[in-house]
């Protein structure tokens, strides 16, 4: 699975890894909703420094995580976003709901 | 529309496993123009979100032909038409508006904005019942 | 032949510049089975050979189509067919020895021992002005 | 031009970097021609260590440039071959006329 999940003090930290896309990201959403209901943290936080590729279905799996985590009343923040990844997630508005930070060191999404 | 310096067809299933297969294979036909990384991103990333869509809406939970066809055009200009044979789109401005999706779940609503983004040109054809059509256009420059 | 897991349609032109292209596509998909990284050089190295007579041989100075199917069958089975409608070959078992070629210049003649060498099977269909086919077969492991 | 060609002493050392097929493979006869009749060596050396990929056109190649050398009287050496591409190479048993030297840590070619 392309994805590791650690607690790092309160936060879950989920590092995603390879390509997001439709396919890819019904096992991630699985693996990350299973983390979320197992460690319970307030702040999901996840990784995507080591992702190569993302579409829209990477806006999906953030905004359905971001409704599972208030579901709990936690918060969601998003590191390691390349700028092209970031210019994806902005279409949605998701920099009203979500902390984002730094990021435009993943040389690995070819800008 | 004048003929291409070089063309190629792609026929696929809509198994999702694909999406991956065919924004790859685009791309390493597109890259014969030496083209920025980021170009090619740019290709990879709309080529990715129409074959998804013909996977996911168009045909469902049914496997049909998803057909691609990507030529090279003088002036650097990259045409890219991703069709299918599936259930088509009855409102068609109202598809493309961001943030709307017909699925619920995990569907952002982003796929024809992303395209938009992504490239200078995108056109819709669709017939409900018989398929939607999809030809993205982009003029690369030349890397430096 | 049982039908495929999975199978897609490549259409190309036969300009040299697409040599590379076609072995990249094929890869990129052949590799939805975990093979080792030898197993898919095999499979690019023989896709390269076959696509290269259409081009040099089949078609020659005229530019025509190359038609590629690929699919993967169970137990890890991967079958290529390249097809060309070009000349054709009048004698195929004296074109398949090794070193043997129609063509002067740099011509090995050694296209289908490398095709025969780094694949399970080998069919050539040809009929004079007609065209040629070639099947590869290959079983690959699963990765370890 | 991915190529390199440069004396090394009394030999000729033409350095193929990238994918030899029937496409390339023009480019870089040309190139290796107009540098052996430039230098006139006793010696050609060609050097595959930095090649990604090559099919038999590699061999047509090895057998055009050894024809050549040969009218000027020289020899023909090959090194960096990788495991696969001398796979490839003595399907023409190329070893018999020419002088092959190590090239298993060509790690580039996949094996
Ligand atoms: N190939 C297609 N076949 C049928 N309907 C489609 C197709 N492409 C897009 N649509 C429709 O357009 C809507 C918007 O598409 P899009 O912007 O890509 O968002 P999403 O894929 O996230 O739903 C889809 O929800 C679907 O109703
Ligand atoms: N697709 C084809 N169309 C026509 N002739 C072909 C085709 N493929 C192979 N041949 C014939 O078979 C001969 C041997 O092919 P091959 O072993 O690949 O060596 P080479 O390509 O170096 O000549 C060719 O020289 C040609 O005459």
């Amino acid at each position: 699975m392309p994805l590791t999940v650690k607690k790092q003090g309160e936060k879950l930290v989920a590092s995603i890894r390879g390509d997001i896309d439709h396919h890819s990201a019904l096992a991630l959403r699985n693996a990350i909703d299973e983390a979320i209901s197992r460690f319970r943290s307030k702040t999901l936080v996840l990784d995507f420094s080591e992702v190569t590729f993302m579409d829209s279905s990477g806006v999906g799996l953030v905004l359905g995580r971001y409704r599972n985590i208030c579901a709990y009343g936690g918060e969601l923040e998003l590191r390691g976003l390349s700028l092209r990844h970031m210019k994806i997630m902005k279409l949605s508005g998701i920099e009203k709901i979500a902390k984002i930070k730094g990021g435009e060191e993943n040389v690995k999404a070819a800008k | 529309m004048l003929k291409p310096q070089n063309e190629m067809k792609l026929i696929l299933k809509s198994h999702s496993v694909n999406e991956g297969f065919a924004r790859v294979a685009v791309s390493a036909f597109a890259a014969q123009i030496d083209m920025t990384l980021e170009e090619l991103s740019d290709i990879k990333t709309a080529v990715s979100e129409a074959v998804t869509n013909s996977i996911v809406h168009g045909y469902g939970r049914k496997i049909g032909n998803i057909y691609i066809t990507c030529g090279i055009y003088d002036n650097n200009l990259i045409r890219i038409k991703i069709r299918d044979n599936g259930c088509g789109i009855e409102d068609i401005k109202k598809a493309m508006e961001p943030m709307y999706s017909s699925l619920g779940g995990d569907r952002a609503g982003l796929g024809f904005s992303v395209m938009e983004c992504f490239t200078d040109k995108l056109k819709v054809y669709s017939k409900p019942g018989k398929g939607t059509s999809v030809i993205l256009e982009k003029r690369v420059s030349i890397k430096c």
